[in-house]
């Protein structure tokens, strides 16, 4: 149905977006800064193509083990680092994320350090992609629709007044993290199914920091401005492929623009739905005067 | 007993170099508090405006370092009329501008790219780098003195800048609250403009030593993610903070690297990192900020 | 009666400022209490240290006969206490709504399996939150309001809200910090009509800090009165009217004329 | 209103994407990978120019077949996500009939599976890692090339220089573990250098890119009493770490590098080159190369100081060109065909036949050494 070249960008479509949507529950509706996700999904990457070809696995199994490793992780790392605050927590999430690549590198007898490893089983296909994309996503817009959802927007909005509604915010905290550490890993490791070769160069401090970016440029707290987001920054990168040498300039004046202009990103809180709709419409119809209006804005 | 002496040399020549970054970021921070991501690129500004001098031009090296501080001091003010300051007007999330100066980063080192190539330079041999012995017992080179003795002038500059001018002391106000120095009078884009000028000047002068010592190509910024690094540590915010806890990196880079094993450095660097922010979670000589209810 | 809340021997110390000294009182189950003073009198960091925002230094506080003084803030919460805020937490982006929905929660449950796919008991649940929250907002009179963001509504709206929000965890004590804080005269008289309601109608514990004398001299039955850190008086509206301290520390030496 | 401009906006670019680029039938089409930004980016944007000016001269001289070669170069931004999107790009909206690049072995790895898969032969510039055309069962990959000699070969030849025409046999060796080149040649070397009766004293590492100290590693060389220091690196730690060897008063240690050397080094190192060795795959003052450097330094008023990676981006084209040429056909599979029968074809800086692992047959190593402010011409050799 599809070229070679289309199907890839979906795909890579699919893959950044279930990353994306990890790192935006994280920092869009629990309100964590981080700068290290990107060694989540090398976990997520490492583990699941490690286990499928010397263990022998099914990919499926690979590909979630991935995805639990990497939130194992996430787990264990924040219950000491996420007590801290702001900025000092995106700090320490460089230093985390940039630990865990370090290990990969190092860790030769396993992951063959930065030769990284090749010829890994290419099962990230068209459809096993979209199917993720959908599930994951599914999941995520039933999460933040949920008791859950406004837990963690209730730890970012206000802290305190959280703990004292009765919200053990550390452990939200922790779980908020861990679940992007989930999304983050089966991320990778469907990326490793992708590429079929993974190294840990791949995924450095740039990545981690193009993931964060994404989730700002589409709104912070909307889970649909992310995905808005992540489409039109992978599809404008392919776009402005042949004036490569100026992609990288345009993509760090829109950031810094986006920021000048419409900090909020893209959608602001505001998710692509039903109520989205309705405002559009009655945006756009200026002459439409409510009457008995209930909601006055 | 030599290496060690060897190793703690190093260490505090490296850290040296460190510090006149870190305090560029530490002086960002305590004004505005959000950490400057754009800092290396200053600091690659720095040293393209001085290469450029000394190739192109021809002009010495005092003329060459004068123009770089002079430009890189500049080019920090105009980033933060253009990006930063339309930010702060709207809005005082800092989460923002942390943001705009990754963006700004990113723009800066691909201006480069565009104008000078991705090709690595080195200025020409300006600046001594003959080996010195020190009493037979360690090695250290020219360089390394020089360097350790610039980056001393140039702090203890900005520490009489800080306590002795009518504007260091407005900019020591407005460290402890920006918007009560505004209504006491201070202008305070004016010394917003200043904070950035000096913040830009120290990192030219990182920048024309690194682009000695090392080399210069427009990744050069990324560096600055250590002296960062060693600025949080210390205490964002801090002055004394950020060059003590550059030589703490410093040595403690060279130790690891020459004791322990050369591979485990950058993983020391980020624990070293991650173990004081859970213990002094705003660093050695941060202040302590608490929420009121 | 049965006392419900009972603070013995409290002290806290901000470096060298000792800002509560020797805290002692028992609410009884059922009232509807005051605590005064004048600005700085540390009323609001007793409602911090019962809430677990402060450790305390010695001291002190049983709540239904249990040591709650070492909880966390979610702990002392979940046990059934709820209180307001003198400067508004709401969460302002949010609808008002959302605002109460969140609270409610703490009372209706179902698994993070059910909330990551919307079956199981999701959908009666959160209709159950949802309709528990409408209640309460229309009870504080701001059921047409629902789905304004917090943050847009009038300064009177938030107190009521705040107040609907903590009503949602369903608590048996509630503390409310200066309700009647920015409010205009009329404003109070239909405050102290709510929280009169309130306490009879959701057989409430109430302690109320107020800075102005007049409200809680006509809604509480039992005051207390602090200054500098220290009560200073306890008793009802007239002993205190008539307490020589309180009137000191009001205003100096002379009568006041509440 | 803002959002339904934005959506459209989103929309317009979306088609014009799917629609792709028109091309016509007169032109045969070659993609070039390049890194032009990222950390390769001085050698990927040298790598390009020099391309393109091969692909003048090809044409001006009248093409290939009656045809015009049209070069399709997409930057990668030195990632590999991005290089499998670039060369699927290629394939499907520009038709290339071949794809030369990367320059470098991680990113020719990642991409094998698209080109294998697709039909359309790469060939790497210094891609000298092994997988690069053979896969994990040691089988070739039927569509992937080289036109450099490989890593193994390459650590042998530094091996056996150092121990055998240099008779230093206590080697140290400091490389990046960050980087599969270092890492590959280094393993390579360790392996052989053993045969020749060496022995490695001291064996540390660094990470590039962030890493440009290097004295602690050097201090712990410099007391292990190695005599010689091999350096598998990139030509900006090679240059940085010689500069800071000789600043920490190590004037004995004789330093032998391989293929990362690049001219740009003497800017950065100065006086430290000097008397250094470098195991290369060409010598710059090589007669049949100076035509290159000299229409190089013409066309773009610059020195081509990352020669290697120019002159073997530049022959590269004349040995796809040689191969549509012999194919007489702009198909992908005829192409492959005719590249891999490349017997004795006569490029600028050797004479190229494709082994059966797509790799040039027998090239010899060019020693280089570092005198008087640039790298001359020492000898050529064969290991034993």
């Amino acid at each position: 149905m599809f070229g070679g070249y289309t199907e890839g960008i979906i795909i890579l479509l699919c893959i950044n977006s279930i990353a994306a949507m990890g790192v935006s529950l994280l920092t869009g509706f629990t309100g964590i800064f981080t700068l290290g996700h990107a060694g989540y999904m090398a976990l997520g990457a490492y583990v699941s193509s490690l286990l499928i070809m010397k263990a022998g696995m099914p990919w499926l199994a690979g590909i979630f083990l991935g995805g639990t490793g990497a939130m194992l992780v996430a787990w264990l790392v924040g219950i000491p680092t996420l007590k801290l605050m702001g900025d000092y927590y995106a700090i320490a999430s460089i230093g985390l994320g940039e630990a865990i690549r370090l290990i990969l590198e190092n860790w030769q007898s396993v992951t063959r350090g930065a030769r990284g490893v090749p010829g890994i089983p290419p099962y990230t296909t068209l459809p096993v992609a979209l199917a993720f994309f959908l599930v994951m996503a599914f999941a995520m817009f039933c999460l933040i629709n949920s008791r859950y959802g406004r837990a963690f927007k209730a730890c970012r909005d206000d802290y305190l007044a959280a703990s004292l509604l009765g919200f053990n915010t550390a452990k939200l905290r922790v779980l908020s993290l861990a679940i992007s550490g989930f999304y983050c890993g089966v991320a990778g490791a469907l990326l490793a199914g992708f590429l079929s070769f993974i190294q840990p160069i791949m995924f450095d401090m740039i990545k981690s920091t193009e993931l964060t970016s994404v989730v700002v440029f589409g709104g912070l707290g909307s889970m649909s401005g992310t995905l808005i987001g992540t489409g039109i920054i992978t599809l404008v990168t392919e776009l402005f492929r042949p004036i490569s040498q100026y992609r990288m300039l345009i993509y760090g004046a829109v950031i810094v623009i986006i920021m000048i202009f419409r900090p909020e990103g893209i959608m602001g809180q505001k998710e692509l739905g039903k109520t989205f709709f309705r405002d559009l419409t009655r945006r756009l119809k200026p002459a439409d005067k409510r009457h008995g209006g209930g909601v006055k804005r | 007993m030599e290496t060690v002496l060897q190793q703690v040399i190093n260490g505090l020549s490296l850290g040296s170099v460190y510090a006149l970054i870190a305090v560029g970021y530490s002086l960002v921070y305590s004004i505005l508090l959000f950490s400057n991501f754009a800092h290396g690129g200053f600091l690659v500004i720095g040293g393209y405006i001085c290469y450029f001098i000394l190739r192109s031009i021809g002009g010495g090296i005092w003329i060459a370092s004068l123009a770089a501080l002079m430009g890189a001091g500049f080019c920090a003010v105009l980033t933060e009329k253009l990006a930063y300051k339309p930010i702060r007007e709207r809005t005082n999330v800092t989460l923002y501008l942390l943001i705009a100066s990754m963006g700004m980063s990113i723009v800066i080192e691909n201006i480069f790219v565009i104008i000078a190539g991705g090709r690595f330079r080195a200025l020409p041999p300006v600046i001594p780098t003959q080996p010195v012995s020190l009493f037979g017992i360690a090695t250290t080179s020219m360089f390394d003195i020089l360097s350790l003795v610039t980056a001393v002038v140039f702090l203890s500059g900005l520490q009489i800048f800080l306590t002795r001018t009518k504007w260091g002391l407005a900019i020591r106000a407005a460290a402890y609250d920006l918007r009560v120095a505004g209504l006491m009078g201070v202008n305070v884009n004016r010394l917003i403009s200043i904070v950035f000028f000096t913040a830009g000047l120290l990192a030219a002068v990182g920048g024309i030593f690194l682009s000695v010592r090392y080399t210069l190509y427009p990744q050069l910024g990324l560096i600055t993610i250590k002296a960062f690094i060693a600025a949080v540590i210390g205490g964002l915010g801090s002055l004394p903070g950020a060059v003590v806890g550059s030589l703490i990196l410093g040595l403690a880079e060279m130790l690891t690297a020459g004791f322990i094993s050369s591979q485990m450095r950058d993983l020391v660097v980020f624990l070293l990192l991650v173990i004081t922010l859970l213990i002094r979670p705003t660093g050695l000589f941060g202040k302590d900020v608490k929420e009121k209810v | 009666m049965t006392p419900i809340l009972e603070v013995s021997g409290v002290n806290k110390f901000f470096g060298g400022v000792h800002a509560v000294v020797d805290m002692d009182f028992v609410l009884e189950k059922g009232m509807l209490a005051g605590l005064i003073g004048p600005n700085g009198a540390g009323k609001t960091t007793v409602f911090n240290l019962i809430t677990g925002i402060y450790p305390l230094e010695t001291g002190h506080i049983t709540f239904k006969g249990e040591d709650i003084s070492s909880l966390k803030s979610y702990e002392v919460i979940g046990r059934g206490i709820a209180r307001t805020f003198q400067n508004l937490r709401l969460f302002q982006r949010s609808s008002a709504l959302e605002n109460v929905m969140t609270a409610c929660q703490q009372h209706h449950h179902y698994s993070f399996l059910e909330a990551v796919t919307h079956l199981g008991r999701w959908k009666k649940t959160e209709t159950d939150i949802r309709l528990r929250s409408m209640e309460l907002l229309d009870r504080v009179g701001l059921a047409d309001r629902a789905d304004q963001a917090a943050g847009t509504l009038p300064y009177g709206y938030q107190r009521r809200l705040e107040i609907a929000r903590a009503l949602a965890l369903e608590p048996e004590l509630l503390l409310l910090d200066e309700p009647a804080a920015g409010m205009n005269p009329e404003e109070v008289l239909e405050l102290n009509e709510l929280i009169k309601e309130i306490h009879s109608d959701f057989k409430l514990t109430i302690l109320v800090i107020e800075h102005h004398m007049e409200l809680v001299m006509e809604i509480c039955p039992h005051v207390i009165c602090m200054n500098f850190g220290a009560k200073i008086a306890e008793g009802n509206p007239e002993t205190i009217q008539n307490h020589p301290e309180v009137l000191r520390a009001y205003l100096g030496e002379e009568v006041p004329e509440a | 209103m803002k959002r339904v401009c934005v959506l459209g906006v989103f929309l317009v670019l979306f088609v014009s994407f799917l629609a792709g680029p028109a091309f016509a039938a007169d032109t045969v089409k070659i993609g070039y990978l390049a890194a032009l930004t990222g950390d390769w980016a001085a050698y990927g944007q040298t790598e390009l120019k020099s391309a393109q000016l091969a692909v003048e001269e090809i044409n001006s001289a009248g093409g290939v077949n009656g045809m015009k070669i049209e070069l399709v170069p997409y930057d990668f931004r030195t990632r590999a996500e991005d290089a499998v999107n670039a060369v699927r790009r290629m394939i499907e909206e520009d038709k290339v009939s071949a794809i030369v690049g990367a320059n470098g072995s991680g990113i020719n790895i990642a991409t094998a599976a698209v080109v294998n898969k697709a039909g359309v032969s790469q060939i790497g510039t210094v891609s000298t890692n092994p997988f690069v055309t053979m896969d994990e069962s040691g089988k070739v990959r039927p569509y992937s090339f080289r036109i450099c000699f490989t890593d193994p070969y390459q650590g042998k030849l530094i091996a056996y220089f150092s121990a055998r025409e240099l008779g230093r046999l206590k080697a140290a060796i400091l490389y990046d573990v960050g980087n599969d080149y270092s890492q590959g040649l280094r393993e390579f070397f360790m392996k052989s250098y053993g045969n020749y009766g060496g022995k490695v004293v001291a064996d540390l590492g660094f990470r590039g890119g962030q890493d440009v100290d290097f004295r602690a590693q050097l201090t712990e060389i410099r007391k292990s009493g190695a005599d010689v220091l091999v350096l598998p690196n990139m030509g900006k730690e090679m240059a940085l770490i010689m500069k800071q060897a000789r600043e920490l008063g190590m004037d004995e240690i004789v330093f032998v590098g391989g293929d990362g050397y690049g001219e740009f080094m003497w800017e950065i190192a100065g006086d430290a080159m000097e008397n250094s060795y470098w195991i290369n795959h060409v010598a710059p003052e090589d007669p049949a190369m100076q035509p290159f450097f000299a229409s190089y330094r013409e066309k773009y008023n610059d020195e081509c100081k990352e020669f290697v990676n120019g002159i073997l981006a530049y022959d590269a084209m004349y040995l796809v060109a040689d191969a549509i040429k012999r194919a007489n056909s702009t198909d992908p599979k005829a192409v492959r065909d005719a590249l891999e029968k490349t017997e004795n074809l006569e490029l600028h800086h050797a004479v190229i036949t494709m082994d059966e692992f797509h790799n040039p047959k027998d090239k010899d190593g060019v020693v280089l050494v570092a005198k008087d402010g640039r790298g001359q011409f020492f000898k050529k050799i064969k290991p034993e």
